[in-house]
């Protein structure tokens, strides 16, 4: 159930702006990939790209592929909105929706999915998502209070149940943690672990403890200079990149810094 | 929340299924990939259906097309229903109901602004119309064009000159009314109830009629002027007004509301006085919104003539001075030419002068359309859209 | 934002006011007032010079059935005329706005939208020289065709050969009010934050689903705003319903001759009209007024607009 | 400003020697005047520049009103005034009260829309009847037999009324109260009694619907028709309107009692038999004070009415806006009542 | 120029809903003070009283006092507008003004006050705060360029370029690394070493080294249970923090999590 996704080649472009160039990678189904990279380098970008909702911005586009389970996302007879549905996404700044309830941002992509929905089944939803994200405690007396009535982490953690309350087959994280708290940022990697049993998890972070502890594989971005595309510098076990890369920028980022 | 406590995610649930199809009550919607073509074959079957309906069957035409478009919506349903599922028919009937409506509303607008470019056109451009006024021109010198023994005369300079003062001098009072009060209903009284009455009123205002704005006025203005010279140019302005500030109200409420309540913080914490707060991060975000919402309550009143014939009188003659005398404006020099034309048995010559009119007024518009884009563009936001 | 909307008391932790906010919110608060005593005047206004036709015995009234039997057709024709301009502009118009700001690609859209600010101007006599010249005579087959197939109904009675009718006036008010709902919605539905659209596209929304889930309750009470500008226009229409319209009686028939809005009996008759005549016009004038107040109210109790819900954060 | 506000400088050759008198002349009312308003208005201007005379076709009754105010120093007013405003007038225009000029003399014609029915004749009760509803249809036996040489259709006929209350409408049913008070059971009035008919607004609407309309009928100050129009019967001959036709009903008709020695409000004689009199007229006033407190306005105002029933005034208005002008025997009378006026108050 | 802040009993309300009760504390000046704790606890409703930012949500007010040396924040005759221009502000998100050119976002304090500036002046103050946030070599070719268009990472720096801009006496900061990268953690982080030396510091976070690295004192705050008020459960030092609080939640929070 969980997707493997290739990565051909890929150039993202805004408009004519070649923001990340010649990415290529494998990840495995079944494991939990982290991006680490300076800010602006191009991770959000390219995991915009793992789901299409790059597109969605005006002028923007890629060349290259990018097949899930040898299927191109890019191909002709994909559905972006069907991609969307398969490969869930959380993004970097948390963005409940203001005009609904705690309870109807989580059900949100249910809803959209389903054609009928039981209120058991959406109870049981609610809570089941609420709990993965480490916030049902916090939430479960005001459930139809609106969501943007919460803090920033209680947000971001709404997002994230959101997210996986539709149960996609990869889940892309743009930075999930960077509003938690620890505890919630806890929760949040002990979620990704469960997740990884069945799903293809993509996170972006700048915390480098988080993509040592939760990720199989790291991909370390960079960029060659200022006004420079995005490049994808090294990809590898996390082990290997954390205790011997093999490119020196990698290293430097990495030693630079412990988080 | 006893924080330590709380156990990592759901160890305590039973089993958890983890495909949405796989829980209790929950049926899925899928999404199957479709392309645009059936669509566009199917809107050539409507068209044939169309053409069919109105040339063999001599079906009305307004009624072929909307049997016509019945026809696709529910074909597209169809056909989508099967080949992407249910969601994507949706998608597809409203995509073609979201277009449809365009369509709906360009025929008419496309058929009302090329009759008057085309009825308007011919005249409108002529210099003489552009810098003549009607004073002493009667239905005489008509007749003389018509017969083909005198040139055209009568112009519409004065009623050029009328409707930028009278518009002008409406604006210069409802903008900055309108804008302040959509700034204390937003800025100010967020939330108090003076503010939610006057909402509750300013919607109240824009069902007052045309013509009683112009009764309003003109009383209002014989109280101060006595009756024999309460009619000027002035009036005519406030009785404008009292149609224009609600549509700025409402129209800038709207516009200042969606401005990210982020911005006013990032100023206000940077110690930034609440006032300067407002005309500087606040207006500027909301520039392009409130542009086109007071152009649009120009244009609103610009074509108005009920309450101008009322408060301002009909001036054949030029006027330049807003507090002595009757004006004459586009608006009012259309109607009277299209109703009461100078000469009752040679009506061509006046109808012209009122198309001509009309356009023109139509090209003011433009051109404050145009105005205000380039205002918006130089305070909108950098980005986006 | 989720406050009770109650009214606590607000901590003005200071009285120092700077003088530029003193002015600014002065000045804000003064427009405003200003706005109130300016509908206290016209109202004022209205009653009094009503007065004479509300106290006038009903034989002198026109119709010489009091004034109350001269007055309800014309309630009737503004307010079925104003409910069908909206029922047909209000969908139109947001659909309008969607195409333009979602569907079109962003320069037809931009073009799009000019030409439609551009209708607001056009001048409401040249929407009834219109409306009576090329678009009437257009609607008399299919009137004729209504009566025909659907004559049972009595809205259909009979078709009136020219096409002057109330639902004439009311399509043209349709397509007067449309520029306003439009251009509000369209610059509130071109306002919805990125972050929420992308959020329902990420859960796997169609674009139709994103619309419905972040675009439209972001902007709805933009557009119920606009919707009732459009409303009060359609309400307060004069010269395009006179020139249009073939007045006459009441008459449930819409595709016939017959039926009046208040806007066009006054200014049809106002300036012929003197003594306890303009009196009664001016009292249908008042009824206007009353309606819009109830209409609001109504609007104000059926939508508790935005509540808790701004889309400002 | 860099317009022209005299554009028809060099077109009227030869004007009149120019007077020196001075003033502004404010008046409004009846619109069925307007046409020649501007006419008389242009015209006065190369007679007197240093006058302007500012008229507003807001409306006879409102014309009225504003007299009675002072608002303005004269009404054009297509009915005179009533007993009530000629009480209320003394006010502002002195014991003598108000005068009444016939200057615009008009017939209103039966615009119809028949094609190839050149010549419809049709007699007061057939008229009236037409109007009222009774009869619906073209090839009704009442209208064939007065017109057995055309060939009318099996077509319903479409009455044009007037949508707003209007001077035409006052005068079009009172000819029909007066004249067929059989078949006409309706009160006159300026608002149109019957229902079920088309309405437009202003004469150009109602001559617009029925050019638009096969089979309609309507009524309409004559200077705007120029297709179709009814003969109507006077005694046993039918009338096409014409302008010396309808002036011939004004010389017949007498002055009314306005308590003012040698006004001339008119008691139009409707019912005339009087051969060749086309009996359907419009006749608008304008109403002057007799007395003004102000010697220079009053100066003004008289020089402006002399020219406006003067020959060359009439003659003006006729061409410009297709009015009848008035008789000369009307003429001389008008003219000695505009010399009544005085500038003294009293 | 810093300033000593005393906070006595201070109660915070949002409307009717008491979201922290009773906190009272001092911050020494020339000090950086880290506030730690669970998400939705009250951090950010806490900190945006100290600049009497919290007055700007409808409904909301306080009751309490907060000192700046010895001065009553909500005193009578105490403007708000010249409490914030002492005491600056950096928030949890990046809020960029969309209006303006980079350079006008870091030049807002002074323009948006109307005070004047000369325009050598006013390139050099933009240097220099966009050096003291790390960005300078980012975005010194495109200062005219919206502030929009920036990565969330680069928008945070520039915004808290544009509060340092002017020069506050006291600087608020809500997570302001959460966004960051770490090499532009570290640089704020050395920025804020460095201003320590002039200025009063307060800083809101989430990564628990973050607050051990740069803060003189720490505050745990923490929520009685779900629905309860935030409270201030211990401030002191941030090595008695870290290494023997007094309260068992402290000690449980701290251990719990290394990041
Ligand atoms: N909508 C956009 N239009 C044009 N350029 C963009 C847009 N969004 C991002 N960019 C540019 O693309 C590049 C990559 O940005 P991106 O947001 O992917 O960076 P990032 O690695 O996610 O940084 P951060 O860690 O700060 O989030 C940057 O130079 C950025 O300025
Ligand atoms: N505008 C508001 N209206 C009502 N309640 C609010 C508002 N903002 C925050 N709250 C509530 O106040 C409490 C404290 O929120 P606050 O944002 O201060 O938490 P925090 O400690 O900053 O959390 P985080 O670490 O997630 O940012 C929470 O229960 C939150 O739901
Ligand atoms: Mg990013
Ligand atoms: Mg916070
Ligand atoms: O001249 P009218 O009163 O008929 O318009």
């Amino acid at each position: 159930m969980s997707k493997r996704i290739d990565v051909k080649d890929l150039d993202i472009y805004y408009g004519d702006f070649l923001a990340v160039k010649g990415v290529s990678m494998t990840i495995e189904p079944r494991t939990v990939t982290a991006f680490i990279g300076p800010s602006g380098c191009g991770k959000s970008t390219f995991l915009r790209t793992l789901n299409r909702m790059h597109e969605v911005i005006p002028g923007a586009r890629v060349e290259g592929e990018v097949l899930i389970d040898g299927k191109n996302l890019y191909g002709k007879n994909v559905d972006p909105v069907d991609v969307r549905r398969q490969v869930g996404m959380v993004f970097q700044r948390p963005n409940p929706f203001p005009t609904m309830s705690i309870k109807e941002n989580v059900l949100a992509g249910v809803r959209l999915n389903a054609r009928r929905i039981s209120s058991k089944a959406a109870d049981e939803l609610t809570e089941r998502a609420l709990r993965g994200a480490n916030l049902w405690n916090e939430v479960k007396d005001r459930l139809d209070k609106p969501g943007s009535g919460l803090s920033g982490g209680q947000q971001q953690r709404l997002c994230i149940a959101r997210a996986i309350a539709i149960q996609p087959e990869v889940i892309l994280m743009d930075e999930p943690c960077s509003a938690l708290d620890p505890i919630s940022t806890l929760a949040i990697e002990d979620l990704i672990n469960d997740l990884k049993s069945d799903y293809t998890v993509v996170i972006v972070t700048h915390n480098m403890q988080q993509a040592a502890r939760v990720s199989d594989k790291t991909g370390f971005f960079n960029l060659k200079a200022t006004g420079q595309p995005g490049q994808l510098v090294e990809f590898d076990t996390t082990q290997t990149i954390f205790n011997n890369p093999s490119q020196k920028a990698t290293e430097d980022y990495i030693s630079g810094r412990f988080g | 929340m006893s924080t330590l406590t709380t156990p990592p995610t759901g160890t305590q649930d039973p089993p958890r299924p983890s495909r949405l199809e796989d829980v209790d009550g929950v049926v899925l919607s899928r999404v199957r990939p479709t392309t645009n073509r059936p669509a566009l074959l199917l809107a050539g079957v409507a068209v044939v259906v169309a053409l069919v309906l109105r040339l063999a069957l001599d079906v009305h035409v307004a009624l072929a097309l909307v049997l016509a478009f019945v026809v696709y919506l529910v074909s597209v349903y169809a056909v989508y229903r099967t080949l992407g599922g249910p969601r994507v028919a949706v998608d597809q009937v409203l995509r073609a109901l979201i277009y449809f409506a365009f369509v709906c509303a360009i025929v008419p607008l496309a058929s009302l602004l090329w009759t008057v470019v085309s009825e308007g056109a011919a005249r409108a451009f002529n210099p003489s119309f552009l810098n003549q006024t009607m004073n002493g021109v009667t239905g005489l010198h008509d007749q003389d064009y018509v017969e083909g023994t005198g040139p055209f005369v009568g112009g519409a300079y004065h009623a050029i000159v009328g409707t930028l003062v009278i518009t002008g001098l409406a604006t210069l009072i409802s903008v900055p009314i309108g804008l302040f009060t959509s700034i204390y209903i937003v800025e100010y009284g967020a939330k108090s109830r003076l503010a939610r009455w006057i909402r509750f009123f300013v919607d109240v205002m824009t069902g007052i009629p045309s013509i009683v704005a112009g009764l309003f006025a003109f009383a209002l203005f014989v109280q101060i002027f006595g009756p024999r010279d309460a009619k000027m140019g002035i009036a005519g302005a406030v009785a404008l007004s009292v149609l224009m500030i609600p549509t700025v109200v409402r129209n800038s409420e709207e516009m200042l509301r969606i401005v990210p309540n982020e911005l006013r913080e990032a100023a206000l914490a940077l110690g930034v006085p609440k006032w300067r707060t407002i005309a500087k991060v606040v207006l500027p975000t909301a520039a392009s919104g409130l542009a086109s919402g007071i152009t649009l309550a120009i244009a609103r009143v610009i074509g108005e003539t009920a309450p101008l014939l009322v408060a301002v009188g009909y001036a054949r003659a030029l006027n330049l001075d807003a507090l002595a005398g009757p004006m004459n404006t586009l608006a009012v020099y259309a109607y009277s030419m299209f109703t009461k034309p100078l000469s009752p048995a040679v009506r061509d010559p006046s109808l012209e002068r009122a198309w001509a009119a009309a356009l023109l007024l139509v090209l003011i518009v433009v051109a404050l359309n145009l105005l205000a884009r380039l205002i918006a563009t130089i305070f909108a936001p950098k980005s986006g859209r | 934002m989720n406050a009770p909307a109650t009214s606590s008391p607000r901590t003005r932790g200071s009285a120092v006011r700077r003088p530029g906010d003193v002015l600014f919110g002065g000045a804000s608060l003064g427009s405003a007032v200003l706005i109130l005593l300016v509908l206290a005047g016209v109202a004022v206004f209205l009653v009094l010079e009503a007065l004479p036709a509300l106290t006038a015995p009903g034989e002198d009234i026109t119709g010489g059935r009091g004034l109350w039997a001269y007055i309800w057709p014309m309630v009737f024709g503004t307010v079925v005329a104003s409910v069908i301009a909206m029922v047909i502009a209000t969908p139109i118009a947001i659909g309008i706005a969607l195409f333009v700001s979602h569907y079109a690609p962003r320069r037809l859209g931009r073009a799009v939208g000019f030409v439609i600010d551009l209708l607001a101007a056009v001048p409401s006599v040249v929407f009834g020289m219109w409306g009576m010249a090329v678009f009437a005579p257009r609607l008399g087959p299919l009137y004729a065709w209504l009566e025909a197939n659907l004559g049972w109904i009595p809205l259909f009675a009979d078709a009136s050969a020219s096409g002057r009718t109330l639902l004439t006036a009311s399509i043209v008010l349709a397509v007067m009010i449309l520029p306003i709902i439009t251009s509000v919605s369209r610059e509130v539905f071109l306002q919805t934050p990125r972050l929420h659209e992308e959020a329902a596209l990420a859960l796997g929304a169609t674009k139709w689903e994103m619309i419905r889930t972040a675009v439209i309750p972001f902007g709805m009470p933009g557009v119920i705003g606009g919707t009732m500008l459009g409303l009060g226009r359609a309400l307060g229409e004069t010269m395009a319903v006179a020139i249009i319209l073939s007045p006459g009686a009441f008459t449930w028939n819409l595709i016939g001759s017959g039926n009046v809005t208040i806007p066009a009996e006054i200014a049809l008759n106002f300036p012929e009209a003197s003594g306890l005549r303009l009196s009664e016009l001016i009292a249908a004038g008042l009824v206007l007024f009353v309606i819009t107040l109830a209409v609001n109210l109504f609007a104000r109790w059926i939508v508790d607009r935005r509540a808790a819900f701004s889309g400002a954060n | 400003a860099c317009g022209n506000d005299n554009p028809t400088a060099g077109l009227t050759a030869g004007a009149a020697e120019a007077g020196d008198l001075t003033g502004d002349v404010k008046a409004s009312g009846a619109s069925s005047q307007e046409s020649a308003m501007t006419a008389w208005i242009a015209g006065y201007q190369k007679v007197q520049p240093g006058v302007t005379v500012q008229y507003d076709s807001i409306g006879s009754g409102g014309g009225r009103e504003n007299l009675i105010a002072g608002a303005t120093d004269f009404a054009g007013s297509d009915a005179y005034l009533d007993e009530e405003e000629r009480q209320k007038v003394t006010e502002v225009c002195g014991p003598q009260g108000a005068i009444h000029l016939p200057v615009y003399i008009s017939p209103v014609a039966i615009p119809y829309n028949l094609e190839g029915v050149d010549r419809l004749n049709l007699r007061p009760e057939v008229l009236a009847q037409i109007f009222d509803q009774q009869i619906t249809s073209w090839d009704d036996p009442a209208i064939v037999a007065d017109n057995p040489d055309a060939d009318l259709p099996a077509l319903d006929i479409t009455v044009v009324n007037r949508s707003d209350d209007s001077g035409t409408t006052e005068n079009f049913t009172e000819y029909l109260h007066e004249v067929a008070p059989e078949a006409w059971p309706h009160e006159p009035g300026k608002s149109w009694p019957v229902s079920g008919g088309e309405a437009a607004a202003q004469t150009t609407g109602v001559v617009d619907v029925v050019t638009r309309t096969p089979g309609a009928i309507g009524y309409a100050d004559a200077s705007a028709v120029t297709g179709q129009a009814a003969a109507i019967g006077v005694g046993e001959e039918f009338v096409e309107f014409s302008p010396e036709a309808a002036a011939k009903v004004v010389d017949a008709s007498e002055p009314a009692d306005t308590g003012v020695e040698g006004d001339l409000a008119l008691e139009l004689a409707r019912d005339t038999t009087e051969s060749g009199a086309y009996p359907i007229v419009l006749v608008s006033y304008h109403i002057a004070c007799s007395a003004y407190d102000d010697p220079e306005r009053a100066a003004a105002v008289k020089d402006f009415l002399s020219y406006v029933v003067s020959e060359e005034g009439q003659d003006v208005a006729a061409r410009a806006a297709g009015s009848a002008p008035i008789s000369a025997d009307l003429r001389e009378q008008a003219l000695s009542l505009v010399d009544t006026i005085s500038g003294d108050g009293r």
